[in-house]
């Protein structure tokens, strides 16, 4: 009994500390592209308030699909949360393995789609597809930097990849593989849909694509979705290249400075087409993971 | 403690928390359209005060009724209007939405967009300078913290007389389903 | 590559304009018997004025007629011509370009709905711009904007003073 | 008596045709009779590996045998065949009410199910032979059935492929047979090892080549896409689902059975797989990643459904090819669960197409509301498709990865990849545009389909969940098939697997996202309730809609990914297997005129000389 307490306890907590994070590194993400732009911006919280504010809102739905779809949506992603390890928080990150995470967060994926899509809006379809298209670019070169990084280190939980880097800080495949990192952080900016592979929300063209239709609190869950989205992210990078971390404050630190970059990069660039966009991460990203890849296998 | 109290301060700390974190939806008919920018961009960045732009109505709280709104404008702004969700706030930009401005006597714009809909506060100008603009927005932040912009409610109250104005100049009006 | 007076000259040729002019450079005006405007659009068409900026009418209630002005466009001699014609303002009635240009259609769409102008051959008269109008073409002369206007909408009431006042 | 399983059915195939004369339903009903007939008593075989049967035959002095025997990998097919029929015969009663053809779709479809059982207990050549014609052709008429005006050509085009193919086979043995003096498969296995190794491989490419066709690997799938998008809508799940993994049989039956690895163990090696296997792996590579695109590409959703097929087949060829034992044991998994979800999602989709009478999915939208019980079974199947947990389709791609990066073969691993992430988008394309989306006017009044129909629909839900928490019941077939040809076995529990690299462990994975789901549904439900508005009420910049029609997003759903393979989709293989046959047809025309020119005397000159000429290589051979 007080096993399963205790359990509850650890989920609840490891799930509201990554929301809790995931919003404070949106605020700091709009700080950052404020300043950059010259502007002061809004306050490091906003994003709580937005959440707070859309949840004490009114909200219509389009029918049990368009709920069904939001639900899914956030489970998916807390779901995936208990696999990968936070620091020296690890639920379940011994037997998650690291393709079995990939996956899980389609699960995600699939139900905002399938909820945004169910409202009848063709410009949430018209984002769904653009997206799906965005991801077979750049999940390829992802999982072909998965697939190298597991045949070196034989073994495919996340937390394996993570202790295989201990030691010296030259064991981090950062500095092991600069090749790797370099594009798996390409890809992390086109997982996160920051700024040039944005084109699935663009807001002025296709009305934000899959959140057109979610207001209240269907918008408060897809950000909370999305903001713990941006931890699973930033956790697998830091886990698979920068050697993880004792605490899980040294842990956040690393994940701040990848979320910090990532948005910098992002905030410099226009927006790719969708083409040009999946062309881009078959032709650099994917080439440069392959050769990786090749150097590594051989 | 009773219900009453509970309630009574749960809708206080949303109030604060709405007007800390406004998306505007701007319903760009006239040149207010030119004024925004200025207003969101870098010289006076309206998003310290939390006041951001939305995509949809659905994800809006706050609608900005930029410059004139001729009878056919104004039917689809009354269906943007019914898909946003409660709360939701009217703001009308300049002399146009107050009396029709300089298109006093055009036979096809509205005089007053108060009678059609419920508005919150005017800014006048023509246009407003994003100072006034900014200056207005304050007031409005004051006024929802303050539990004093409740349109939405006066239009659920009243829902006959803005429904007979609007048909009065419409004729058959399309509402949401 | 034509100027402005080879222009007329072939005009002159071809047709019976009853007015030439060269208003300004690249700027010229023919006004035809209503008998021969659409003859001579087409005739123009197929002299490299292919661009149909738009229609646009003019309405004079003394006179009791309507002018018609076609608005061409050259991307060879780079002239704009007018082509004017009246007709009478009673019926009302003129021929459709919908066959030379089709996207004349919607500008005589735009005209019968501000002038009441109908254009022969082009069923597709809806409204355009304007939605659910039940009084006479508001662009027309005798259109009162201000009773209209007065009586349709309800001006501000400032301490007792209208703003019409 | 093994024969009862092979002859029951194919005896009850004229009695259905009969019954089915008089009343529409009845032949259907026979039919699932049948099939739990042969379910139940093929159950009750399972454990018996020992049973055999044999008839002989003299004829023109050479002494024929027929073998049959039961072994766990027929057993298995044998029961999936069995299991299908019944959900699709049950499927069938109400559906068929208005088919033409009902008398012949069930008259053929019992034949069919009898001859696929008499292939998977054949034990030599010859009545693997006799069955394999009996099914192909009883499945071209059921394939030309089809109302469609393309139905004959597609039909043509899967007979041609297959009647030469097939012949071919017998071609290779008979020749095996004049070397031993049997068809059995063991001594020709002996004889095969004994053999020079280059003769004994091109006897064994030849013989595997029916195989190929039917499982539609690369380069001879041209005849899957028009023959699943045009069969009666009964009959594709069971040609998707049971007749592409006969194929799937036949090859297990060459590269085992007949030795093929051991024979080809020794030659050139790449990252220690023999070349030949690696370039069975990269057909297998290619068939996923031309079946993904093409499948992308297609407006009609059984089309794009039967190119789905071809590239999980090209799955199951990989993990076949590379021979350890996962990739051996995830391919035997994936070919279960291919055949349990793709049948859902073709039930489902007939389903559709039984209330709404087209294919085209941009004619469609909407359905969820009023076909809902589809839609889950729909979206159940499209989840374990695209290989997300906790499903069964996500074992098995999981377990076939894992083969993959344990040796590290890349580009065979570069092409899993590709087709499992792009299998969401062309799954995701029916769910977005039949069942989501704004529901047309013309079918506001579809009603779910009849009770009968429900049933199996159900059934495959549940069996795909069971099998996603479980994965340690089929593990425990395929264990024992492992053991069977002499492969090493997998290490599993009753809901985990062990793979080279890391466990899966599916019941700690199915409870972990139930916690998950029930926070999120919990959040949900504190949250005010929100308003329930129609569909045509939703954001358009303003203006309000009044035709459904107009407002959805269907057509060319990835026209911009599409864009990137356009040069490459305009060559395609048909036709350049069209351009090839009209050149042979027309040299062949040329040769004619040079060498006959219409002389009767000629023809029988040439036709001596060419008998002549084969006497003679017989001879030297």
């Amino acid at each position: 009994m007080i096993d399963i307490i205790y359990r509850i306890g650890h989920f609840v907590l490891i799930t509201v500390f990554s929301m809790a994070l995931g919003l404070l590194f949106m605020g700091i993400a709009r700080k950052i592209v404020a300043r950059i732009q010259k502007r002061y911006g809004p306050p490091v919280y906003q994003p709580y308030l937005d959440v707070l504010k859309l949840f004490g809102k009114d909200a219509i739905t389009h029918g049990f699909i368009f709920d069904f779809g939001a639900i899914m949506a956030l489970g998916g992603v807390i779901a995936t949360l208990f696999f990968i390890p936070l620091g020296s928080w690890q639920l379940y990150s011994m037997e998650g393995t690291v393709i079995l995470v990939i996956y899980l967060l389609a699960i995600a994926s699939l139900g905002m789609a399938m909820g945004t899509v169910g409202s009848g809006n063709p410009q949430a379809s018209v984002g769904i597809s653009r997206a799906l298209m965005q991801m077979l670019g750049y999940e390829l070169p992802y999982l072909v930097i998965l697939f190298a990084l597991i045949y070196r280190y034989q073994t495919s939980s996340v937390w394996g990849l993570m202790q295989a880097q201990a030691g010296s800080f030259l064991n981090w495949n950062l500095f092991a593989y600069p090749l790797m990192a370099a594009v798996a952080f390409v890809v992390l900016i086109g997982m996160m849909g920051k700024k040039p592979f944005d084109s699935m929300i663009a807001p002025s063209e296709i009305g934000s694509g899959p959140v057109v239709e979610s207001g209240g609190k269907y918008l408060g869950m897809l950000l909370l979705q999305k903001s713990i989205t941006i931890i699973i992210e930033l956790a697998l990078y830091v886990n698979l290249f920068l050697g993880g971390a004792e605490n899980i404050l040294i842990f956040t630190f690393k994940m701040l400075i990848v979320w910090v970059l990532a948005t910098m990069f992002g905030s410099l660039f226009p927006r790719f087409r969708i083409e040009d966009g999946i062309k881009f991460f078959w032709k650099w990203p994917l080439g440069i993971a392959i050769l990786q890849a090749i150097y590594i296998i051989t | 403690m009773n219900n009453n109290f509970v309630k009574g301060s749960w809708q206080e700390i949303l109030d604060w928390a709405q007007n800390k974190s406004i998306n505007m939806l701007h319903y760009c008919t006239g040149c207010g359209a030119i004024e925004l920018p200025p207003t969101m961009t870098s010289r006076y960045d309206m998003s310290r005060f939390g006041i951001g732009p939305a995509a949809t109505p659905r994800q809006a709280d706050l609608l900005l009724v930029t410059g004139y709104l001729s009878t056919k404008t104004l039917r689809r702004l009354i269906y943007t209007y019914e898909q946003m969700q409660a709360p939701k706030f009217v703001v009308g930009f300049g002399s146009c939405t107050i009396n029709g401005g300089m298109y006093w006597d055009s036979y096809n714009t509205i005089k007053q967009l108060d009678k059609y809909l419920p508005v919150e506060m005017y800014i006048a100008g023509c246009m407003p300078r994003p100072e006034a603009i900014l200056d207005g927005l304050l007031k409005l932040k004051k006024m929802i913290a303050d539990g004093e912009a409740d349109g939405y409610q006066r239009y659920q109250d009243n829902l006959e007389y803005y429904h007979q104005n609007q048909e009065a100049v419409l004729g058959e009006v399309q509402r949401t389903q | 590559m034509r100027n402005e007076k080879d222009l007329l000259q072939l005009m002159n040729a071809h047709f019976e304009p009853l007015k030439l002019e060269i208003k300004r450079k690249q700027n010229v005006s023919v006004e035809f018997k209503k008998e021969e405007l659409i003859q001579a659009l087409s005739f123009l068409k197929s002299h490299s004025y292919r661009h149909l900026s738009t229609i646009s009418c003019v309405d004079w209630p003394e006179e009791g007629e309507f002018e018609l002005v076609y608005h061409l466009f050259s991307y060879d001699d780079l002239i704009n011509i007018s082509l004017k014609t009246r007709i009478k303002r009673d019926p009302g009635i003129f021929q459709t370009a919908k066959e030379i240009w089709p996207v004349a259609e919607f500008y005589e769409r735009d005209i019968h709905d501000f002038f009441g102008v109908k254009f022969k051959g082009n069923d597709n008269l809806e409204e355009l711009i304007l939605e659910n109008w039940q009084e006479i073409p508001p662009m027309r002369k005798d259109f009162d904007t201000r009773k209209f206007v007065n009586d349709k909408y309800e001006w501000r009431d400032y301490n007792g003073q209208k703003h019409t006042d | 008596m093994l024969t009862n399983y092979i002859f029951i059915p194919i005896a009850a195939a004229f009695i259905a045709y009969i019954l089915n004369k008089r009343n529409r339903k009845a032949g259907a009903v026979i039919t699932a009779l049948v099939s739990a007939y042969l379910l139940l008593s093929l159950t009750a075989l399972y454990g018996r590996w020992d049973i055999t049967q044999s008839f002989n035959l003299s004829l023109m002095g050479y002494k024929i045998d027929f073998l049959l025997a039961v072994n766990p990998l027929s057993w298995l097919f044998a029961v999936m065949t069995a299991a299908i029929s019944i959900l699709i015969a049950l499927f069938s009663i109400n559906s068929q009410e208005n088919f033409k053809f009902s008398s012949v779709f069930n008259l053929n479809f019992l034949i069919i199910i009898g001859s696929m059982i008499g292939i998977v207990f054949a034990r030599d050549f010859l009545t693997l032979f006799i069955f394999w014609e009996l099914m192909t052709w009883t499945s071209f008429y059921l394939i030309s059935a089809g109302k469609k005006k393309m139905a004959g050509r597609a039909a043509y085009r899967y007979i041609i492929l297959s009647a030469g193919a097939a012949y071919a086979f017998l071609m290779a043995a008979i020749f095996i047979f004049q070397q031993t003096g049997s068809f059995a498969f063991d001594s020709a296995a002996e004889f095969l090892v004994a053999n020079s190794p280059a003769q004994s491989i091109m006897l064994l490419l030849v013989i595997s080549l029916p195989f190929i066709v039917k499982a539609g690997i690369f380069p001879l799938h041209i005849w899957v896409k028009d023959a699943h998008g045009n069969a009666p809508k009964e009959f594709s799940p069971f040609l998707s689902g049971m007749m592409l993994k006969i194929g799937i049989y036949g090859m297990i039956v060459v590269f085992y059975q007949l030795s093929f690895f051991k024979i080809i163990e020794n030659t050139i090696a790449y990252r220690g797989l023999p070349l030949l296997s690696y370039l069975f792996a990269l057909l297998g590579a290619v068939t996923i990643i031309t079946g993904t695109i093409l499948a992308i590409r297609q407006e009609d959703m059984k089309k794009l459904v039967a190119y789905s097929s071809i590239s999980q087949m090209g799955y199951i060829i990989i993990g076949i090819a590379i021979a350890t034992p996962l990739g051996f044991s995830g391919s035997m998994l994936h070919l279960m669960n291919h055949l349990i979800f793709k049948s859902t999602i073709f039930l489902a989709l007939a389903a559709v197409i039984y209330r709404t009478g087209t294919t085209k999915m941009y004619e469609m939208g909407g359905l969820i509301f009023r076909m809902p019980l589809t839609f889950a079974a729909y979206l159940t199947a499209i989840i374990a498709l695209a290989g997300i947990p906790p499903t069964n389709g996500f074992i098995s791609k999981w377990v076939i990865y894992q083969a993959l990066i344990e040796k590290g073969y890349l580009f065979l691993a570069i092409a899993a990849f590709f087709g499992s992430i792009a299998s969401f988008m062309y799954v995701f394309k029916p769910l977005s545009t039949v069942f989501l989306g704004q529901l047309k006017p013309q079918h506001q009044n579809i009603k779910e389909v009849p009770l009968l129909m429900k049933i199996p629909m159900l059934i495959l839900i549940l069996v795909i969940v069971l099998f996603g928490v479980f994965p340690g019941i089929q593990m425990n077939i395929i264990n024992q098939i492992s053991g069977y040809l002499g492969i090493e076995t997998v290490n599993y529990t009753l809901y985990s697997i062990q793979g080279a690299n890391g466990a899966w462990n599916s019941l700690l994975i199915f409870n972990i996202f139930s916690a998950g789901f029930i926070i999120a549904l919990l959040l949900f439900s504190f949250a005010k309730k929100s308003k329930l508005v129609g569909l045509l009420d939703t954001y358009s910049s303003g203006e309000y809609i009044t035709d459904a029609e107009s407002y959805h997003y269907a057509y060319q759903y990835y026209r911009p990914f599409d864009r990137l393979f356009d040069n490459l989709a305009a060559k395609s293989l048909t036709d350049f297997y069209e351009t090839l046959t009209k050149n042979l047809v027309r040299s062949g025309e040329g040769l004619r005129r040079a060498l006959a020119a219409g002389k009767l005397q000629n023809y029988a000159l040439y036709s001596v000389l060419l008998f002549v000429i084969l006497a003679a290589v017989g001879w030297i051979i």
